[in-house]
């Protein structure tokens, strides 16, 4: 699956985006747990991030697939 | 209803292509949102803007489409400016055809408190004051 | 709170003198109401406006000043045209400057409705359909 | 003192405006009389009619004076 890195999370992770390498659905959960391995700095703003798969914002039952994409959302600010 | 939406590095023009009002058409709304020189209480030569873009425009018509169902507007033209906008020029723009302008305007205002609720644009950095 | 005002005989332009916004300009509502092709359920070719064009500017200004007190806005730029309006040309046009868009779009509504209240114009009589 | 109509009230009267004699203060009341001695056609608008004098809507307590400009206001129908 791939993640995508926006805004104050692009300035944690420093990327905008990082394939990782997944052969089973995960839950959010996992994903987070995978996520915070890699960027442990995120920690703090996960309660503020929303989960996004394939462009629409996931609920507490989205399984992430692989070959999904999925963002972290950080709170919006457009207009 | 018909909508059209644009995320856009270019300057939204002064008259943007807006929905033709057609003869059913009572209200045209237009809104801007402008950056204004003060972010905080600093001041600041303009704002950039991101968006994870599809999920952007995606989003916008979901919206868009749920406010329509309470408030019936003919067309829609929403325009978002990415990248650097400097002070005083629009970063997003609005237009919207209604028979009545009560609907447009509460499409409008709703429009607004969504986009800022749910809409994947982040600005991300200020321009240095000039 | 810069006021214009203009009762006017012309057609309103695509782009009227708005105001300029200012660097502390965060919000632009532009509203303008437009003459229908159907007048309770009878196609018309227009509407025919008249003003009693003295007091429409007094309580036009009464107006504004009295809702700029609770929703602050910057500028604002009203322009009612007189006489013959033909179907999808516009009949008012409203363009509001604010700091923040929550104050602009309470003023426009707010505005309308008194307007539809209060100031002495009136639509007089209907063109034929063409 | 010079009364104005417009709108329904001067398609009744088929008068834009006219001078009525007075060399004394009117209330509201006698200054209905008056025109509807003119025009009794507009007696069933006359709960609709707002007076304004020089420009302002009048209140229950206006009086009004010799040379003062009388509008009536049907219910007004702009935007």
């Amino acid at each position: 699956m791939t993640l995508l890195y926006f805004a104050q999370v692009r300035r944690i992770t420093t990327l905008a985006s990082e394939s990782i390498p997944s052969e089973t659905p995960l839950t959010a959960d996992e994903l987070w747990q995978n996520v915070l391995q890699r960027h442990p700095d995120l920690a703090l703003l996960r309660p503020a991030i929303r989960l996004a798969r394939n462009g629409a914002f996931a609920s507490a039952e989205t399984v992430f697939q692989p070959g999904d994409e999925i963002a972290l959302i950080p709170p919006v600010s457009g207009g | 209803m018909r909508l059209h939406v644009q995320l856009t590095p270019e300057p939204i023009p002064a008259t943007p292509p807006a929905p033709a009002p057609g003869p059913e058409t009572g209200a045209f709304v237009e809104f801007r949102g402008l950056v204004r020189g003060i972010e905080g209480d600093r001041a600041i030569g303009g704002l950039v803007y991101e968006a994870y873009q599809p999920m952007a425009e995606r989003e916008i018509a979901r919206i868009a489409d749920a406010l329509a169902a309470d408030h019936p507007v003919q067309a829609v033209h929403i325009v978002h400016r990415l990248g650097p906008v400097p002070v005083g020029e629009a970063a997003i723009y609005l237009g919207v055809a209604a028979r009545h302008r009560a609907e447009a305007f509460a499409f409008l205002a709703g429009f607004m408190d969504l986009l800022k609720k749910d809409v994947p644009i982040w600005k991300t950095n200020t321009l240095p004051a000039a």
